[in-house]
């Protein structure tokens, strides 16, 4: 099993708040791992830092082993939290790629609160995004040169809209969609661009434990069709326990505590920091 | 450095004098941003309307009673624009409620356009400012002397009014978070109707002093002036009081350095004056690639 | 359901234009001239003026022998907002109307903008006070009864150099205006090669603040002031420049031969000379009935600028309107055509002096260059010596 | 599925065709200064840049307020190419035509380079302008505009653009010929076409990949950016051809007009256009189209007798004077700001199945009563 992602020393600062502090992960191939914490424990911060949309105040981001994202320790809120080892960002590169570049390396991700194309039908939604990977300038697309790969970019979405069950939906608004579907299109949508690592952030929000369930049992079988490698954030702590492989904790930007849902249940720490304060919530 | 300033010290009178009444127009622009969001076009001309109105009162009543009329109408004007034209628009697309403030200055300055018969008016002399007055070897108005201490001043009470009433604070409230404050129950729409009239007071204010200074009013008057002082406001960060000031200045200042360059700086060529406008432009792009919030705006992080 | 109203409601409305435009329209001793002039905008004022003079020649006149027919004279007036790109749309709609000749527009870059439009219609356009030259250069459709810019230029930069024996003069025109600029230029033509110096600058659309100009023009250490240019920015440039002591003559052109000029002027500290086509008092007999006609009207006399002073536009489209009836009776037919043929042989005597086209690009031939003194005590105009150049 | 498909391309074929035919017949036989050709030709010419501005505005949600700069560009680069040599070398007094363009073109070049030069100042305009959010974009562009204009009137450009003052004799609608010929070619119908194609290339634009590609960053710029589609390149790309097609109607406004002025593209223009957009409905091609018909032939043509003393029949000079009809029409804009805030058409497109509805609809409400 080799690395797919993995997160050095990443710290995302807003002002004086910081969000993530020396955030260190690592997520394998194949694997499904969740990131769980209590509200503003910078879990969403940390997808976002990920995918290009935040420029982390400091660290590093290696997708497949390569620097995607680099943060040299210089400039004035970037010392602050170059952390104990500053040698270790040798390079003095700072990689800031935006976060289409990212999605091209094969990382895709959901949203918390569901982002779907709202003028669009479910089906434009999903062709929208096969754009990225349409083999056409725009000169044969408009003058409709290149007719063989819009008619192979809309074959791969019925296969898509099919296999998840949304093919008779097809030609209704997406967002006139019940809401169990919506995260389902937009999973749907992230597939399209055909990821090796998919980032859900918070799939199972606002579902009932029926809903719930079945998603478990979707996720498993995507990552088997796609060979997908997920990470997920999630709240719904039974379906994190059932499915992950691995679990990090953050609580107050912090890693706390990480390993199989065993070893995380039973972790004093997070009991204390985080399922205490659950409870209390 | 004296010697220089001494000797071209008409244009330095007549860039803070303009930019002392950009200063009060830009208010009602940041003001009504801050808390609308919105690019109150019509702004400039409401102010070429207080012009004209000014006008008509002044020829049958005396100063002590047109002026505050002026005043008080132009406030009017701006309270029943924002019933009228924005209120119903609140839930509209922005872009909807922008081309809405593109009609009213539209039709204000069409009617204007009408009811003058699309000639220039002539405005009144009021005694005490135009008088000319002989400052250090430049001769000038007595407004453009009393146009600075006026804007300080307003600002100054304007500033006073909204740290510590309860309406100002309301006003800070509404701009920082439009939909919380009003889950905290502030009447929203009498905040909004209060910051239009107090903008259009102060536009009619600095009409009084632009005016006077330039004589005559025409049905597109206010465009230009308009249009700088929502550049200032842009400049100083829309939606702060301070920075449309400052900005406004700078870009009155500016302008009018630009317009005597020939003389000031020796360089020849009468291209320079063709740009005293695009170059409040330039200008403001400038600062918008640089700092996108303007001089004293805040940053705001999008949440996703 | 609004959405249904609002389209009845323009269906409506077109319905009702297309058939009330189609009315009426072919009377057949009816012949229709088109006024091609601004009511409103920078030379709203003079337009306003010069439509005067050919109301009231029509009042006094109002047919016109045609061979042996009696023709009824109807106006068609369009405003052409002064403003280039308005003057084609102006013009379509006189053209539309069915004028068969067509007087007009105070300042001349209206009159090049709108040219094409009547060139393409074959409609004769007769210029009033349009004095740049490209107005006629060309061109075979449009004349003119006034005298041209290289003319009053030389005049006015003789004078200057000469009369009020200025050395450097500052020129100040409106940027992208045919009319200042193209009498600026040749006016700086002349001075200079009298061995003069100029410092000159223009303005863009919509200044109002000239302050920063007059301290151009005090502090280049110029003797005269001048600048032709619309009596919009005229009023400005003088209450700024008494405010500011410009210390200097006031130079000018035709535009500022208008009471707007002398009401601005009024008790205040300016010295203000311009040329013009027609001082008062050339014509006492014009000049009284002229009076007449406006003081018994309101609204004649606010389009007049509130007083029953006599600009010279008003006499020179007094002059234009007689001008294009003798062209129309000398063709002897109502078709453009016809009175565009007979144009070029037109002559009359009118208030403002003698008017025959020259053969070359059927402008006027003309000598005389009236001067005037504004006078800020009496707020009149004083005549001085008229300028004959043979 | 396939059959609808094709029935609908014929028929909406067979009403293009109609168009053109009824504008080629009327043109055979009405008089040729028939205001209703003035108000055809503009109101095609502002059908095209309302398109371009839909283009940006409405499908790919810039906010941007440049339109009359990028008119202009297109509208001095057709006039100084196309002008004659024998007008540019004429040894004019004044300052006409000293023009250091020592060639001319053809009416097609012209039209196209007016097209490219436009591009190619939005395509340098966009580099630092793209970059900013929703209003800041708004100004940053109306300031462009404003210094474009200035450029253009600045004096040391003068030979190239004639200064500040007006360019004219350049090849106009009244001087276009067929190729090798002297036949002049029918105005309506030749603005007609250069609109038409370009609408319909803008309409394909729409409908391709790259067009769904602007709607989603026009419903979501993140969800746009997560999902591959780069937001710079694709604002970038939707500016700069919505600027090509601002250019060329700045070509055909200039030609229109027989004369052209770099005043003239004020911001006013701009606004203008934006007001056609909205009442025909932000994100509706036919509705640009319409309303742009519908504006022009209101203020050129339906009101003027606002202004000129009678209006429908009445006469009344003290109230139909000068002025009357900017200020009745600018109440009549904001009667439908206010009360038709998503304009003629909404986002939807006119079609057959949505006409015959309507009037479907309206038949039988009329039997009912």
């Amino acid at each position: 099993m080799s690395r797919i992602l993995e997160l050095d020393s990443v710290t995302m600062q807003f002002g004086g708040v910081v969000a993530v502090n020396d955030l260190s992960m690592h997520v394998d191939e194949g694997e499904i791992v969740a990131l769980i914490g209590p509200n503003g424990a910078g879990k969403t911060t940390a997808f976002n830092c990920i995918t290009g949309v935040y420029e982390p105040t400091n660290g590093a981001i290696l997708y497949k082993g390569n620097a995607i994202i680099q943060n040299h320790p210089s400039g004035k809120m970037k010392r602050l939290y170059a952390g104990l080892e500053p040698d270790k960002f040798s390079s003095s590169k700072v990689l800031n790629p935006t976060p289409d570049k990212i999605t091209k390396l094969g990382i895709a991700r959901t949203f918390q609160n569901i982002r779907l194309f709202r003028s669009m039908t479910v089906f434009d939604n999903v062709l929208t995004a096969m754009h990225m990977r349409m083999n056409a300038g725009i000169f044969s697309d408009v003058f409709r040169i290149s007719h063989a790969e819009e008619a192979r970019m809309r074959e791969e979405t019925e296969v898509l809209l099919r296999r998840q069950s949304l093919w008779e939906l097809r030609d209704e608004l997406a967002t006139s969609l019940p809401y169990g579907k919506q995260r389902r299109l937009e999973i749907a949508r992230a597939l399209a661009t055909k990821p090796q690592l998919l980032l859900l952030d918070e799939p199972a929000a606002g579902m009932n434990p029926q809903e719930t369930q079945e998603l478990a049992s979707f996720i498993h079988e995507i990552k088997d069709e796609y060979s997908l490698t997920v990470l997920m954030i999630e709240h719904h702590m039974d379906l994190v326990m059932r499915i992950s492989d691995r679990i990090y904790v953050l609580d107050f930007g912090s890693l706390i505590a990480e390993g199989t849902p065993k070893e995380v249940q039973s972790d004093q720490r997070v009991i204390d920091a985080y399922l205490g304060v659950a409870e209390n919530v | 450095m004296v010697d220089f300033f001494h000797q071209n010290l008409s244009y330095f009178l007549s860039g803070i004098s303009v930019g002392g009444q950009y200063a009060l127009i830009a208010i009602g622009y940041t003001m009504v941003y801050g808390i609308l969001r919105l690019i109150n076009f019509a702004h400039g001309d409401v102010f070429m309307c207080a012009g004209l109105i000014m006008v008509y009162l002044s020829a049958s009543l005396p100063f002590a009673i047109s002026i505050p009329l002026v005043i008080a109408i132009t406030a009017v004007l701006g309270f029943v624009i924002e019933r009228v034209a924005y209120r119903p628009l609140r839930s509209a697309p922005r872009m909807s409620v922008m081309i809405s403030a593109i009609g009213v200055s539209y039709l204000l300055q069409n009617a204007a356009l009408y009811f003058t018969g699309g000639l220039a008016k002539v405005y009144p002399e009021i005694g005490f400012l135009s008088r000319s007055v002989d400052i250090w070897g430049a001769t000038t108005r007595m407004v453009t002397i009393v146009t600075p201490f006026v804007t300080v001043a307003l600002v100054l009470i304007l500033t006073f009014l909204i740290r510590h009433t309860k309406i100002g604070m309301a006003m800070r409230a509404v701009s920082r978070d439009f939909e919380t404050s009003q889950l905290m129950g502030i009447k929203i729409n009498r905040v909004i109707s209060i910051t239009f009239v107090i903008g259009s007071l102060l536009a009619a204010v600095a009409s009084l002093l632009y005016f006077t200074n330039y004589a005559s009013v025409t049905p597109t008057s206010g465009s230009m002036p308009g249009l700088k002082a929502f550049v200032a406001a842009v400049f100083g960060g829309i939606g702060s009081i301070p920075g449309a000031v400052i900005g406004a200045f700078i870009i009155g200042i500016c302008e009018n350095i630009i317009k005597g360059g020939a003389s000031i700086f020796g360089i020849p060529g009468s291209g320079w004056t063709t740009f005293s406008d695009a170059f409040t432009f330039a200008f403001l792009i400038i600062v918008l690639i640089v700092k996108p919030t303007g001089l004293f705006g805040e940053k705001s992080v999008d949440k996703v | 359901m609004r959405k249904k109203l609002l389209v009845l409601a323009m269906f409506l409305l077109s319905c009702a234009v297309i058939f009330a435009g189609g009315s009426g329209e072919n009377d057949s001793t009816v012949v229709k001239i088109g006024i091609f002039e601004p009511a409103s905008g920078d030379n709203g004022a003079g337009g306003k003026q010069e439509t005067l003079g050919i109301q009231y020649a029509n009042a006094l006149t109002p047919t016109v022998m045609v061979g042996d027919t009696e023709y009824t004279v109807e106006l068609v007036i369009a405003d052409n907002e002064s403003s280039n790109d308005r003057a084609a749309s102006a013009a379509s709609t006189l053209i539309n109307a069915g004028a068969a000749v067509v007087l007009g527009s105070y300042g001349s870059g209206v009159s090049i903008a709108g040219s094409d439009t009547f060139r393409v219609a074959g409609v004769p356009v007769i210029g009033i006070t349009c004095t740049n030259p490209q107005v006629t250069e060309g061109n075979s459709h449009y004349f003119r009864i006034c005298y041209l810019d290289p003319f009053q230029g030389t005049v006015l930069a003789n004078y200057a150099y000469n009369t009020l024996g200025a050395r450097k003069v500052y020129c100040l025109a409106k940027l992208g205006d045919d009319y200042s600029g193209g009498l600026v230029n040749y006016f700086v033509q002349q001075f200079e090669s009298l061995g003069g110096t100029v410092v000159s600058e223009t303005f863009p659309e919509g200044n109002s603040d000239f302050t920063s100009y007059i301290a151009n023009a005090k502090n280049s250490g110029c003797e005269v002031f001048f600048s032709p240019v619309s009596t919009e920015a005229a009023q400005l440039i003088i209450n700024q420049s008494a405010s500011q002591g410009l210390g200097m003559p006031i130079l000018a052109g035709d535009t500022w031969d208008s009471n707007v000029i002398l009401q601005a002027a009024h008790g205040k500290d300016v010295d203000i000379t311009v040329t013009t086509f027609y001082p008062e008092g050339a014509d006492p007999e014009f000049d009284a009935s002229f009076k007449e006609w406006v003081n018994a009207d309101s609204t004649r006399l606010s389009n007049n600028g509130g007083d029953d002073t006599i600009s010279a536009v008003t006499a020179m489209g007094y002059d234009a309107y007689y001008f294009a009836l003798q062209a129309i009776s000398n063709a002897g037919s109502t078709d453009s055509a016809d009175i565009m043929e007979a144009l070029w042989t037109t002559e009359i005597d009118g208030v403002t002096g003698h008017i025959a086209l020259d053969q070359v690009n059927g402008d006027a031939v003309r000598n005389t260059v009236y001067v005037k003194h504004a006078n800020t005590e009496t707020g009149g105009w004083d005549a001085l010596p008229a300028v004959v150049v043979d | 599925m396939d059959r609808e498909k094709r029935n609908h391309f014929i028929r909406l074929f067979v009403a293009i065709a109609a168009v053109y035919g009824i504008v080629l017949v009327l043109e055979m036989t009405l008089r040729p200064t028939n205001m209703l050709f003035t108000v055809l030709k503009k109101g095609a010419i502002y059908s095209l840049v309302a398109v371009s501005v839909n283009l940006l505005n409405g499908f790919t949600g810039l906010f941007s307020l440049g339109q009359a700069g990028f008119m202009l560009v297109g509208a001095y680069t057709y006039a100084i190419l196309t002008m004659p040599v024998a007008v540019k070398a004429s040894d004019r007094v004044y300052r006409y035509y000293d023009c250091i363009v020592g060639f001319d073109t053809g009416v097609f070049v012209g039209l196209i380079a007016a097209g490219l030069a436009a591009a190619l100042f939005a395509f340098l305009i966009g580099l630092p302008v793209l970059r900013l959010k929703s209003d800041y974009l708004a100004i940053a562009t109306l300031g462009f505009a404003e210094i474009i204009r200035a450029v253009f009137q600045w004096d040391v450009l003068g030979p190239l653009t004639n200064g500040a003052n007006l360019l004219r004799e350049f090849k106009d609608l009244s001087r276009i010929t067929f190729p090798f010929t002297d036949i002049p070619v029918p105005q309506t119908f030749f603005v007609f076409t250069v609109c038409g194609i370009c609408i319909l290339l803008i309409v394909l634009l729409i409908n391709s990949s790259y067009g769904r590609a602007f709607k989603a960053i026009r419903d979501d710029e993140v969800a746009a950016e997560a999902m591959g589609i780069n937001l710079f390149v694709h604002k970038e790309l939707s500016f700069v051809i919505s600027s090509f097609f601002a250019g060329v109607s700045g070509a055909l406004l200039a030609m229109f007009q027989y004369t052209v002025q770099a005043q003239q593209f004020r911001s006013m223009l701009t606004y203008e256009i934006l007001l056609i957009v909205v009442i025909g409905g932000i994100g509706s091609i036919s509705g640009s189209c319409i309303a742009s018909f519908l504006y022009i032939a209101l203020s050129e043509w339906w009101l003027r007798g606002l202004d000129m003393g009678t209006f429908l029949g009445i006469h009344a000079e003290n109230i139909f004077r000068s002025g009357f009809r900017r200020l009745v029409f600018s109440v009549i804009i904001m009667v439908i700001v206010l009360f038709f805030s998503r304009g003629l058409m909404g986002d939807k497109e006119l079609s057959w199945a949505r006409t015959s509805a309507w009037l479907r609809r309206t038949f039988r409400k009329r039997e009912a009563v």
